[in-house]
């Protein structure tokens, strides 16, 4: 008898915690006030870096809304959840914020783990705000998926003209990280040397986390380029460039926001200098509101940003300049609103930079060819929105 | 009480109550539960191919992941061609069976530590290969929309369908592996784990079985991998890198190597309980590295040898309360 | 050949910290049968104890080397050895392999969680300048990594091979329960390799952490490589993990340079396959007569 | 004349540069109990090891009712006919004593599949209760073998050589460690059988008392070669075999 008694307890015990912990998602319905923003992001693991700095860029701006009464009167409530840098995992965690139904979600930043998620956020209709730059994110159709930086295809072609008409290069050597943002980089960056008749010499694929370049220096040495594009993540290019600095390369280093960044030149230091490229948003952009948000978030959480932290920050001004647009919280008035939509800073100073949105969900802005002088980056020039 | 926890009875009641709360899941669960309670069944798939060689037969292996990576690949490649779901998953078992069989080898000549790392540079060396040979596994990118399957007309796309066919293919393969285990094949892998010498020496042979268990195990990950390509639909060489590996590694000796759930309880270690202990956020992963390594010290035969202990310690309890009553009933019938 | 020569001295150099760690790795297999997984977080992480004693300490860099070098001897080398193996070394080898990779995971979150998830630069021990030398470019670093890699190996086998406590230490490895009669004080004998395993990782992150920079994920490739290096030079013989550590570095640099990169990973794996397979006691190991 | 079971023709084993058995030969009839006794490092184990294909002579040959087995494999040899108990305890600890004993049969009828697909006791469960009974060890039968005293494990393991009805039994220090109580009833439980069974023996002992009583034949070794052979008596009375006992 007493066994019994005890079994249904345990049973009840049981089944309540398996309920409870699967998130039963009973509580989503009544989250009447707050405004639930989940964000799905690389907290762990090799992204852990670029993850870290969108959440914090998030955070802040989270903060500075909820500080000044929220989006429309509601406060944000935030949720971080780690996809361990794992598509797999990644994309059990939106199902996970999915079943809630959110208004918006935000990440991932690996393009990866994007090209996973989004079938889940164009299904249940949910504007998805990421941070990836893979150019097949915004080929997909999906009426859902925003970007908050270029993506591949229309940074590398940018890029790809400065090497015919700035550099005037006829031959060009290639180091690239193996990964899925490496990658992408590579193919696309091969196919508009492909356009402008300018023959690549030397290939190189190198490893996320490696830490001797000396190798592929010897390579590039010997290829005997024009100029070389490196498009590996920060702290590899910070490595890539000691080793070539100490191994004499005097052909021009030319990059994108991960071979100029501020992380790069801490790491690098002087062997940074000279490096030139192309930087979509970076915390060095001649423009205050820019620096003013890299001011702030150095004091909030005691780091210098990448561009991640940029991104992150525009996400949540994303959301709050188009709510305050429709003036409601409806999902599917958020996309169809953002796609064509421009943001300006007079109207949102949140949003840094003024960009546009197209029907892909792909980004337009003004971007930057930028140089590292002593130790800086420098704004060489300024290029205009693709479509202004 | 205790007796009633080791009963047949209980054990059934308890094996029924699981089932029940497995087939009642979709109908008090969203998708992300139904989601993960699939990812828990398929993982412990593979780490009971890994606790057949590991856990019976005492092969340390360090390319479980890479043999999930291999399965998902062949079904993700076969399926997106239009070849059925099921002939798929017998490919890729048959597939992960040879190189199993073959990854075996070195299990003959090296034991341990060195068997240890042969392993794991095979399991690298896999994932090195199924990043650089894009014309086959479309490199760093992986393979997107791969389908679910439609079998004899039912099209298990929707998550509710597709929880349950997932439930079925993993509680059949489950019985095979119970079958294995409980056959002279089972008693014939412990002993090729306690003592080889004295198992070649009653007619065991070693070699074979050696290779049987490797191979065996790997076709069980092969099939696991069969399961997750549909389950996740889209996945790329990092997924079966090698901490995918350690991971399995890990879940069937903290499930407990050399037991039938073991691994099932390891794998919600690993898949579940990071998402009961979503409070702890970042910390989990530091959390569950001092579990592990307590559990280790005080119980290195796993959280089924946590039970086992907790169960003998009250029947000795109990067996040592009954002597002294006995004891004293004697001294008592003595003094009078 | 200058890009040669460029390959093979900076392909020395790494292979020079393979060694210090390959060492270590292998003195404690000796000792105590401890397999190490968490050996290139033991290398990952003496340097933040440096980069934690300069940012909340507050003081400079040498001292902070000091006290780095301190909290390695108490936490790799005695905690580790009193907390970790000592309680598991009856359970033998799979659970000890099972809790060292838990280990690992557990540094390389600490790090993360409560330093920082970023590369952090690390102040070289020496100026940094380059040498020419023969058209290849050397760094004073590299150098001075060799110098000391050399020297510590060589004064390490003049402690085992050339004084009393080294031969008590070797005896202890051969046949503890031998060494025990002979009134060799076997548990601090293993207790010694493991502070010299400390020391070893201490110093080896020291010399490298400059080049790479400091990062919680460093161990990954670091544990690997010693296990590798351990592996092809012979488990036995501290002359046989020195030249796996050279001979890995070296073939490292040459097959990312002349067979390829995207491949560059495969080969010291495929040398190790081969070595276990073909000679398991390592290049430079001996044989051991295994009898039933 | 009868075909000895065990033919062993000039086998040696030399390790590098030591010779640890130097030319033996000696034949094993059926129904003999034929003890093999040395002082220590006399090559004892090694020329059993040898027979029983855990190492390969260097050279010589070894017949098994005249099929040459030399390098043979122990599995193999096993399967012929050949079954041999250990030195040291070698039995499974984490199977039950019936297991243990069902092991011990269960590889040498059928194939591989056969053992994958058929019953889950190979159908030996009735033998192993006999072979259980036989040895006295009923009360434990369902318990690890981990978990029995020190002679019942040795008992176990005796239990398991003559699990598959060999031709041949090879016995390793069979005595070493067991009490006087129990030594008795191995050696009754092996004169038994041997006579019920006209099961053949080789026994390698330390134990003097135990080999003269159990032996019908005794071969010394000293350094690796025979230096003595004949019945217990005769042994006994040898002044070589005092001397290389007494030398050492």
């Amino acid at each position: 008898m007493i066994t019994t008694q005890l079994n249904r307890k345990t049973f009840l015990l049981a089944s309540a915690l398996l309920a409870g912990g699967l998130g039963l998602g009973l509580q989503a319905a009544q989250a009447a006030d707050p405004l639930y923003l989940p964000n799905v992001v690389e907290l762990s693991g090799p992204g852990a870096v670029s993850g870290t700095n969108w959440r914090d860029g998030i955070i802040l701006a989270v903060e500075e809304i909820n500080a000044k009464g929220g989006i429309l009167g509601r406060k944000i409530e935030l949720e971080n959840l780690d996809t361990q840098s794992d598509a797999g995992i990644s994309r059990a965690q939106m199902q996970k914020v999915l079943d809630k139904n959110p208004y918006v979600v935000l990440g991932p930043v690996f393009s990866g783990s994007v090209l996973v998620d989004m079938a889940l956020t164009s299904q249940a209709e949910v504007p998805e705000i990421m941070g990836g730059e893979a150019a097949a994110i915004t080929q997909k159709g999906s009426k859902y998926i925003f970007r908050t930086a270029f993506g591949q295809q229309s940074s590398i072609p940018k890029l790809a003209n400065y090497f015919r008409d700035g550099l005037k290069a006829k031959t060009v050597a290639v180091v690239w990280v193996n990964n899925d943002f490496g990658k992408g980089g590579r193919d696309n960056f091969i196919k508009e040397m492909a356009a402008r008749d300018i023959k690549v010499v030397a290939d190189i694929s190198t490893e996320s986390g490696q830490a001797d370049f000396s190798a592929d220096v010897v390579k590039v040495k010997g290829a005997n380029a024009d100029a070389i594009f490196v498009y590996t993540n920060e702290e590899e290019s910070a490595r890539f460039l000691k080793e070539a600095r100490k191994q004499g390369i005097k052909t021009p280093l030319i990059g994108e926001t991960t071979l100029l960044g501020q992380k790069v030149i801490d790491l690098a230091g002087d062997a940074a200098n000279g490096v030139k490229g192309h930087v979509g948003l970076s915390a060095d952009a001649p423009i205050p509101a820019v620096q003013e948000f890299a001011k702030k978030f150095k004091a909030r959480f005691n780091y210098v940003n990448d561009h991640n932290g940029i991104k992150g920050y525009i996400a949540v001004y994303m959301i709050k300049a188009v709510t305050e647009k429709t003036g409601k919280f409806d999902s599917k008035l958020f996309a169809s609103t953002l796609h064509g939509m421009t943001i300006k800073p007079e109207q949102e100073p949140g949003i840094l930079m003024e960009a546009t949105w197209d029907a892909n969900g792909d980004i337009d802005r003004a971007s930057f060819l930028a140089e590292i002088v002593d130790n800086k980056q420098k704004i060489v020039e300024i290029l205009p929105k693709l479509n202004k | 009480m205790i007796d009633f926890l080791t009963s047949r009875g209980f054990k059934i009641f308890f094996a029924l109550f699981i089932a029940a709360l497995l087939i009642t899941a979709p109908f008090y669960l969203r998708n992300f539960g139904l989601y993960l309670i699939a990812m828990w069944l398929v993982i412990s798939v593979a780490a009971l191919g890994l606790n057949l060689t590991l856990g019976y037969a005492g092969q340390v292996s360090m390319a479980q992941g890479a043999f999930v990576g291999i399965g998902a690949y062949v079904t993700g490649l076969m399926t997106l061609a239009g070849v059925p779901w099921p002939v798929a998953f017998l490919c890729s078992g048959l597939l992960c069976f040879v190189i199993g069989w073959v990854l075996g080898y070195p299990a003959l000549r090296v034991q341990h530590h060195y068997l240890a790392f042969v392993t794991l540079a095979f399991s690298t060396l896999v994932f090195l290969l199924m990043r650089n040979e894009e014309w086959l596994t479309k490199g760093i990118y992986g393979l997107t929309d791969v389908p679910r399957p439609i079998l004899f007309g039912w099209n298990t796309g929707k998550a509710f369908d597709f929880y349950f066919f997932v439930l079925g293919v993993v509680t059949l393969l489950s019985l095979g592996v119970w079958w294995i285990i409980r056959s002279p094949w089972g008693r014939a892998f412990v002993a090729l784990r306690e003592n080889p010498v004295r198992a070649l020496s009653l007619g065991v042979d070693t070699r074979r079985y050696t290779l049987m268990a490797f191979a065996m195990g790997s076709a069980i990950g092969g099939f696991a991998g069969a399961l997750y390509a549909p389950l996740v639909q889209f996945f790329e060489p990092n997924s079966f890198a090698l901490p995918l590996s350690l991971n399995l590694l890990l879940m069937v000796i903290v499930g407990g190597g050399g037991t039938f759930f073991g691994p099932f309880i390891g794998a919600a270690t690993a898949v579940l309980l990071p998402e009961w202990l979503r409070i702890a956020q970042g910390y989990y992963l530091i959390i569950y590295a001092i579990v592990v390594m307590v559990l280790m010290l005080f119980c290195p035969t796993g959280i089924m040898g946590l039970g086992d202990r907790f169960i003998s310690h009250f029947r000795q309890k109990r067996i040592s309360a009954e002597r002294a009553e006995k004891a004293k009933d004697m001294s008592q019938q003595e003094g009078k | 050949m200058a890009a040669f020569i460029q390959l093979f001295v900076s392909g020395l150099a790494t292979g020079a910290i393979y060694a210090l760690v390959a060492v270590g790795f292998m003195l404690l297999w000796q000792t105590s049968q401890t397999i190490n997984f968490a050996q290139g977080e033991f290398v990952m992480i003496p340097a933040f104890f440096v980069l934690w004693a300069i940012r909340f300490l507050g003081i400079d860099f040498w001292p902070a080397v000091g006290i780095g070098v301190i909290v390695s001897l108490i936490i790799l080398g005695f905690l580790f050895k009193r907390m970790i193996v000592d309680p598991m070394i009856k359970h033998g080898v799979l659970p000890m392999v099972i809790s060292t990779i838990a280990l690992s995971i557990f540094l390389k979150e600490m790090v993360k969680d409560f330093y920082s998830s970023q590369a952090q630069p690390f102040p070289g021990l020496i100026p940094s300048s380059d040498l020419n030398f023969f058209g290849a470019v050397i760094s004073t670093q590299n150098i001075f990594i060799l110098i000391i890699a050399s020297l510590t190996v060589v004064a390490l086998n003049f402690l085992l091979n050339g004084t009393r406590l080294g031969r008590a230490m070797q005896a202890t490895a051969q046949n503890p329960t031998v060494a025990r009669i002979l009134g060799i004080p076997v548990e601090r004998m293993i207790l010694y390799t493991f502070l010299i395993n400390a020391a070893l990782v201490a110093l080896a992150s020291f010399l490298i952490s400059p080049i790479y920079l400091a990062k919680f994920t460093n161990g990954d490739v670091l544990g690997l490589a010693a296990f590798i290096a351990a592996i092809v030079g012979g488990f036995n013989q501290v002359r046989g993990a020195i030249v796996g550590g050279l001979v890995l570095g070296v073939t490292e640099n040459l097959a990312a340079a002349y067979i390829s990169a995207q491949y560059r990973g495969a080969i010291p794996l495929i040398l190790l396959i081969v070595v276990i397979l073909w000679r398991p006691h390592g290049l430079m190991g001996r044989a051991e007569e295994r009898t039933v | 004349m009868m075909q000895p079971v065990l033919e062993v023709t000039d086998v040696s084993k030399r390790f590098g540069g030591v010779t640890a058995v130097d030319g033996v030969s000696f034949k094993v009839y059926e129904g003999e109990i034929l003890g093999i006794i040395g002082p220590n490092g006399s090559g004892k184990s090694t020329l059993f090891n040898c027979v029983l294909g855990q190492l390969n002579p260097t050279q010589g040959s070894i017949k098994v009712d005249g099929h040459d087995v030399t390098g043979a494999r122990p599995c193999d040899l096993n399967r012929l006919g050949v079954s041999r108990t250990f030195q040291l305890l070698q039995v499974f600890p984490e199977l039950s004593v019936r297991d243990n004993l069902i092991l011990a049969g269960q590889e040498h009828e059928g194939t591989m599949l056969d053992r994958l697909l058929g019953p889950r006791d190979a159908g030996l469960t009735a033998s192993a209760n006999q072979m259980i009974e036989f040895f006295r060890l009923s009360h434990v039968a369902d318990e690890k073998a981990g978990g029995l005293s020190y002679g019942q494990q040795k008992l176990l393991d005796a239990a398991m050589a003559f699990m598959a009805g060999p031709r041949l039994v090879l016995l390793d220090e069979p005595a070493g460690g067991v009490n006087l109580t129990m030594l008795g009833h191995l050696r009754d439980r092996l004169k038994a059988i041997n006579t019920e069974q006209n099961a053949t023996f080789v026994v390698i002992e330390h134990n003097m008392e135990f080999v003269m009583a159990l032996c019908n034949r005794i071969i010394v070794l000293a350094e690796g070669k025979i230096i003595a052979e004949g019945t217990p008596d005769e042994i006994r009375s040898n002044p070589e075999v005092i001397e290389a006992y007494l030398g050492h």
